[in-house]
């Protein structure tokens, strides 16, 4: 691909939005739209787009596999972890509301469910990515 | 009659099986392996031998195993009935031991480990079918019998072994399929599969579902090689002699009639067998393979395939005397498994020796063999003798009751067959004898001289046996039958 | 293949619209969907699971465990991606 | 108490040992395999204690969530489930044990890490399908275990293999897809996704055409990952291309977990009432096994690829499930769900036996194996019994699978059920036979130069011996898996 | 009669629509010889069910079930969004997995027809 200053300069403005934005879809799914799925989609949309940029090949370089495999695990574990938690503090599994915080068990249920979007939102980050790039990429004939 | 709690029929089926395993492992030493079959056959036989007082004495000894389903155990009963088998097939296995490795060493075979492992399982199994309380049992016990046999009919991995191998296998395993299929159905009828003198089966199920079933059975004990399901016991005669000799003239075989006749006397029971018109069926099914195994008999020029019709003609006395359902009959039956066991065995013993060390299959080829193997062609002349029923051989004693039972059940055609069949006997093993003793050799035929004395003992034992057991029928013999028909005849209208 | 797939369109597009007839209408208020689990998320969803968002509520807390399952599947996919198309490398 | 989570932790702890092996493997790859051995070698552990909680106690019930099922949901444990999970888990942990070394000529190295990965969550899957009481959570690990076992069969050397994971991806996605509709039919209908909720309110329902639907579309969908006859299509080149070890896995625990989930929709969510007094459903469904069994034997008659040749043999055995199932009375049916265990030792051992036969000597044709038992003596006596157990000699298990069937035949008075349980035993016996007499019968070609030879590692070793010493020991101990299946089928069938 | 026929039909137009994306998509993936193209059916196929689902949750004057304090409105079912936000995360996940094949397919037959696969065996040229 030729270079493309605009191209580039818009999409390197335009990640760290998205990428926040990312974070608000995920953060905010208790209160409205939204949720771990959509906004770890989003967030992976902006790595996406910097490969779009800036070649495949190259971005694929810069995003390590060390990151890739750290988060994707990250992002199950928060989720998986919190629901031993609970087994831990006596309730049911992913049954919230045994763990014992400061606040009422709605509030304390409410604050696990974006807990775990967050995780989902990991996960849904990194597999993307990971997807996206392992299918994108040239690979050299066999 | 008391019936006593002992482990002796485990251990004789489980001796050949533990010495299968031995034998396997020290597959190899052959003198060491070898050994082992001699210890397990004597062995065994001690065994054997060790239950027979207690079955003399009219008691039966009993064992159950496990409880495999509802209402089936995995057990083991001896009865007199069971005794007469058991005695002859571990008996004979002694004699054909020696006579195995004395054969297969000449002959210089391969594949000795698998020969005498897949023997060994044999004997067990056929040990299990005579020790087998129940049906279930039996039917365990027939499958193993065929599965270990097939090794041994294909021992020779020569094409024309294969495609024997194919058909007993096809054969048999029909055979197994329809018996599983007559155990089942007997088993829904009557919630158990128990045999019972005078049979368990009576007032159970509609008429036809009982004659259907009784062909089924029929068809199931196809080792009794009744014609038309007789087709793998000729081809089967590509095994190696002792092969043919203990398990197509004894076990397999008479595992075959062995199980006809507990069905028939323990399943059904003469009333209801006669009740449902099987009896007839069976004495025509016998009748036409006496005369027919006999005629075939005549046409074959390989000894041994001559004696495999010989064999399936002979099996079919057994039959023959089952369905008279009279006690002479059954008694001619019961007393000619022992009987036939050991002439039959005699003669095979004899062709052995003849392939192994004349190299002679064909009878066109033995002219003046008795010349060269005196001691070998007399044997063969007493078997022969004692099948065709002439003193003083023990085969008289069996047609003797047979004429005796058919008589008691008025069955003239049953007489007539029985009379003719004998001749036919005289007509094809009397040339053999002529060609070989009267016969001049053809040229450069010399040199021929006695099987080795492992081979030729085993061979004079049975065929001396065949004489006294003409001289001392009830040693233990017919006083084991007379025991196992007093028992259903109790119970005989 | 292509009167297979024709076969199997027929026969499952009958199977369907034969079906859709009895379910209750677009829309249906007293739909047995509505009437049997719904009410429950949607009268106390929000204080039971301190979540305003209804799907988020049920997605993370109802039906959590669905969603740790979707989680894998989505972890299931990109390691299944990986190991068929990742060649050198670590993994 | 720790015990009470069991339910839900022997799904979770798969998972949670997948995403470290992950992590693991990115450190060292060796660490993958004693990861995922010893995870399911827990699991084992504790399904083994769910089961003597259930025999003991009854039905086990766990809410996730602390919800309250309809709205939460509910792991529902009854001895079915725990039949199953004990029989998956022992298989799969086999499995494991088993491709530690005979990966090694399939897979390329580098792959290790992502195969035992996918191996986890296929075992947390299956899991999840076994113990679950409510039909999407159901169908999602079903997708799991499925999107896992399409990556398995496609991960192997051979370019066929991709070819076939393909196949079987849009066969199992179709499947799924149809799952999904009848679950979504269901709901239209009830309103619920629990199963005991749904066995509750159907009956009311039984005239709607949606349920009918439904009905269709969990049987067709069912029919296809389990591979009943005419759909079984993906499964041959799944079967003979996938790597041995997730040749054996596939074979054994996925289409177990499809005959599971069969008879868990038939007989717990539509219940005895709908299946049989008021649709004919089951006799239908009988035909069709007793058309898979013949078909199936007759189709790996002509094969000549051990792996494919299996393959056929397992649509035929898996006909035989579905026909003990389909006779529905209690007989039938303990033949049936007895076979579930007794195929998966059966045909486990086949297929680690034909890996082996690939290890020690590379070759995979019937018509290559003259002489082979000499080269091979263990693996082909390992062979002989688990064939053996196939055709139905006692004294192994396949008979008894067969007395029970044709017993329940009988009991039906379906003689033609009875004639195919039977002749299927024989034509069972035409295609291992002919693999035995080439094995021990045939002298190798003299003019084939002689072949490496390889010694079978004890990993490989071991899971073959205790699986053909399963199909023995269970012959003579029946009662065992007996005592568990009599009250499952008196249960499916109590609903009448 | 017609007429109830066709309110029958149109009361519920949704789900008949959904039955023939379904169609169309299943048709696409068996009958398609292109490996892309039977991907492109499974997806259409997947999403006529996403359909058929999200039009089982909708209530006459429903909005979306995110609770508005104090407000007195009909919100539509929640449920049916959950399954189908799963369904759609598996059917990505299927997506993905089927494309990785199909390159790999490509890599090493050099074709994705497959029909030419068919021909093109086992052993590698």
């Amino acid at each position: 691909m030729r270079e493309n200053v605009v191209i580039r300069t818009v999409v390197r403005m335009a990640v760290p939005f998205i990428q926040l934005f990312a974070l608000y879809v995920i953060l905010h799914g208790g209160s409205s739209a939204g949720g771990g799925f959509q906004g770890g989609v989003i967030f992976a949309s902006a790595f996406i787009l910097l490969g779009i940029a800036f070649g495949i090949d190259e971005a694929r370089q810069r995003i390590q596999e060390k990151a890739v495999v750290i988060a994707s695990s990250l992002g199950v574990y928060i989720f998986a972890g919190i629901g031993l938690l609970c087994i831990l503090f006596g309730g049911n599994f992913l049954g919230y509301a045994a763990i014992p915080l400061p606040f009422d068990p709605p509030e304390v249920r409410g604050l696990m469910t974006e807990a775990v979007e967050v995780g989902i939102g990991i996960t849904v980050m990194a597999v993307m990515t990971s997807i996206f790039y392992d299918i994108a990429s040239k690979r050299e004939e066999e | 009659m008391a019936a006593v709690q002992s482990a002796m029929p485990v251990c004789a089926v489980l001796l050949p099986l533990s010495a299968a395993v031995l034998i396997l492992l020290s597959r190899r030493h052959e003198n060491v392996r070898e050994g082992w079959t001699i210890l397990a056959a004597v062995a065994n036989f001690a065994i054997v031998l060790s239950i027979l007082p207690q079955i003399l004495a009219g008691n039966r000894v009993e064992c159950t195993l496990i409880e495999l389903l509802p209402g089936i155990d995995v057990a083991l009963r001896v009865d007199a009935f069971g005794m007469i088998f058991a005695l002859t097939a571990s008996g004979l296995w002694v004699a054909t031991s020696f006579y195995s490795i004395g054969y297969m060493r000449t002959l210089r075979e391969h594949a000795l480990t698998r020969y005498f492992f897949s023997f060994a399982v044999a004997i067990a199994a056929a040990l299990g079918i005579a020790f087998s309380a129940n049906l279930l049992t039996m039917f365990v016990f027939y499958e193993i019998l065929t599965v270990s046999t097939y090794p041994l009919v294909v021992h020779t991995e020569t094409e024309e072994a294969r495609r024997a191998g194919r058909k007993y296998f096809a054969y048999l395993l029909f055979a197994g399929v329809s018996f599983l299929f007559s155990v089942v159905l007997t088993y829904y009828l009557t919630g158990t599969t128990d045999f019972a003198p005078g049979g368990f089966l009576a007032g159970t199920g509609p008429v036809l579902l009982q004659q259907i079933l009784f062909v089924t059975f029929l068809i199931g004990f196809a080792k009794a090689a009744w014609m038309p399901m007789h087709g793998w016991l000729p081809s089967a005669m590509v095994a190696p002699t002792p092969v043919s000799a203990l398990l197509h003239a004894v076990a397999v075989v008479k595992a075959g009639v062995f199980g006809i006749v507990r069905v028939v006397c323990f399943v059904y029971g003469l009333e209801l067998t006669a009740e449902i018109g099987m009896s007839t069926l069976l004495a025509a099914i016998a009748a036409a393979t006496i005369i027919l195994g006999s005629l075939f008999a005549l046409q074959q020029d390989n000894l041994k395939r001559r004696l495999a019709y010989s064999t399936i003609s002979q099996l079919s006395y057994i039959l023959l005397g089952v369905a008279l359902l009279t006690p002479m009959g059954i008694t001619g039956a019961m007393i000619h498994i022992p009987f036939h066991g050991f002439m039959k065995i005699t003669l095979f013993f004899c062709a052995g020796a003849l392939i192994a060390t004349a190299g002679k299959e064909y009878i066109s080829d033995m002219k003046g063999i008795g010349r060269q193997m005196p001691v070998t062609m007399l044997m063969f002349a007493i078997g022969a003798i004692g099948i065709c029923g002439l003193p003083p051989v023990c085969g008289l004693i069996t047609k003797w009751y047979l004429v005796l039972g058919a008589m008691q059940a008025h069955q003239l055609i049953a007489f007539l067959v029985i009379i003719t069949s004998s001749v036919l006997n005289i007509f094809y093993f009397f040339p053999i004898i002529h060609t070989a003793f009267f016969e001049e050799p053809d040229d450069g035929e010399q040199g021929v001289r006695e099987a080795p004395l492992f081979m030729l003992v085993p061979l004079v034992i049975t065929g001396v046996g065949s004489l006294l057991l003409f001289l001392a029928p009830d040693l233990p013999f017919l006083r084991l039958v007379e025991l196992a028909v007093g028992e259903l005849v109790g119970v005989l209208p | 293949m292509k009167k297979w797939a024709l076969f199997a369109v027929i026969v499952v597009g009958a199977l369907l619209l034969w079906a859709e007839g009895d379910i209750p209408p677009f829309g249906d208020p007293e739909a047995p969907a509505y009437n049997h689990v719904a009410p429950r998320y949607i009268e106390q969803g929000a204080e039971e699971t301190g979540s305003v968002n209804l799907v988020t509520g049920i997605l993370a807390d109802y039906r959590g465990f669905d969603t740790l399952g979707e989680t894998t599947v989505i972890f299931t996919a990109g390691i299944a991606v990986l190991l068929l198309l990742r060649r050198g490398g670590r993994l | 108490m720790i015990s009470a989570h069991f339910p839900v932790l022997v799904v979770v702890l798969p998972l949670i040992a997948a995403f470290t092996a992950f992590l693991a493997g990115w450190a060292d790859r060796r660490y993958c395999y004693p990861i995922a051995a010893a995870a399911i070698a827990v699991q084992l552990a504790i399904s083994l204690d769910i089961l003597r909680e259930v025999l003991a106690g009854g039905t086990v019930r766990y809410f996730l969530g602390n919800w309250p099922p309809p709205w939460g949901i509910e792991y529902v444990i009854d001895r079915l489930n725990a039949y199953v999970l004990v029989i998956l888990l022992l298989l799969s942990l086999l499995c494991c044990i088993y491709s530690k070394r005979s990966i090694g000529r399939e897979i390329d190295p580098e792959k290790t890490v992502g195969f035992y990965v996918v191996f986890l969550l296929l075992v947390a899957g299956v899991c999840g399908i076994a113990v679950t009481g409510d039909i999407f959570n159901l169908y999602v690990f079903l997708e799991i275990s499925s999107i896992a076992a399409y990556t398995l069969v496609a991960s192997g050397r051979r370019r066929k293999g991709l070819l076939a994971g393909f196949n079987y991806l849009i066969m199992g996605s179709v499947s799924a897809g149809f799952i999904l509709l009848g679950i979504g039919h269901l709901y239209v209908a009830t309103g619920t996704l629990n199963m005991a909720d749904l066995a509750r309110l159907l009956p009311a329902l039984y005239d709607s055409t949606i349920i009918h639907t439904a009905f269709v579309f969990f049987i067709v969908g069912l029919s296809i990952k389990t591979a009943i006859f005419p759909l079984h299509i993906w499964l041959p080149d799944a079967y003979t291309q996938a790597p041995s070890a997730v040749s054996a896995l596939i074979s054994t625990v996925v289409s177990k977990m499809g005959v599971y989930a069969t008879i868990r929709i038939l007989f717990s969510v539509f219940t005895v009432g709908f299946i049989v007094d008021y649709l004919p459903i089951m006799e239908i469904f009988a035909w069709v096994a007793a058309f898979a069994i013949i078909a199936g034997s007759v189709l790996a008659i002509a094969q000549y690829d051990m792996k494919r040749m299996l393959a056929y043999s397992s649509v035929s055995q898996m006909g035989y499930i579905m026909l003990g199932i389909g006779i529905a009375n209690s007989i039938a049916m303990t033949g049936g769900i007895l076979h579930i265990l007794n195929h998966a030792l059966m045909k486990g051992c086949l297929f680690m036996v034909a890996g082996a036969i690939i290890y020690q000597t590379g070759l995979q044709n019937i018509d290559d194996f003259k002489g082979l038992a000499e080269r091979t003596p263990c693996t082909c006596a390992i062979f002989f019994i688990a064939a053996l157990s196939m055709i139905g000699i006692p004294p192994t298990v396949g008979f008894m699978s067969k007395w029970y069937l044709a017993l329940g035949a009988v009991e039906a008075g379906q003689w033609i059920f009875v004639a195919v349980i039977l002749a299927s035993s024989l034509l069972n016996a035409v295609y291992f036979w002919r693999v035995f007499e080439y094995a021990y019968f045939r002298h190798a070609d003299a003019d084939l130069p002689a072949r490496e030879k390889r010694e079978l590692p004890a990993t490989m070793l071991a899971p073959m011996i205790v699986l053909a010493a399963g199909c023995v020991l269970f012959f003579f101990f029946v009662s065992i898996p007996l005592a568990i299946i009599e009250p499952v089928v008196a249960a499916l069938l109590g609903g009448a | 009669m017609i007429e109830e026929f066709l309110a029958a039909v149109i009361m519920r137009y949704n789900y008949y629509m959904a039955v023939i994306i379904m169609l169309v998509g299943l048709y696409a993936m068996i009958a398609k010889s292109n490996l892309i193209k039977k991907i492109i059916g499974l997806n259409i196929f997947q999403t006529a069910i996403f359909l058929f689902y999200i039009s089982i949750s909708d209530v006459e004057g429903g909005t979306a079930p995110i609770l508005v304090p104090g407000a007195d409105v009909v919100y539509v079912n929640p449920l049916p969004h959950v399954l189908i936000l799963t369904a759609i995360v598996v059917a990505v996940s299927t997506t993905a997995v089927a494309l990785a094949l199909v390159i790999r397919i490509y890599e090493s037959y050099g074709s994705i027809e497959e029909d030419e696969l068919l021909e093109l065996g086992s052993e590698r040229p």
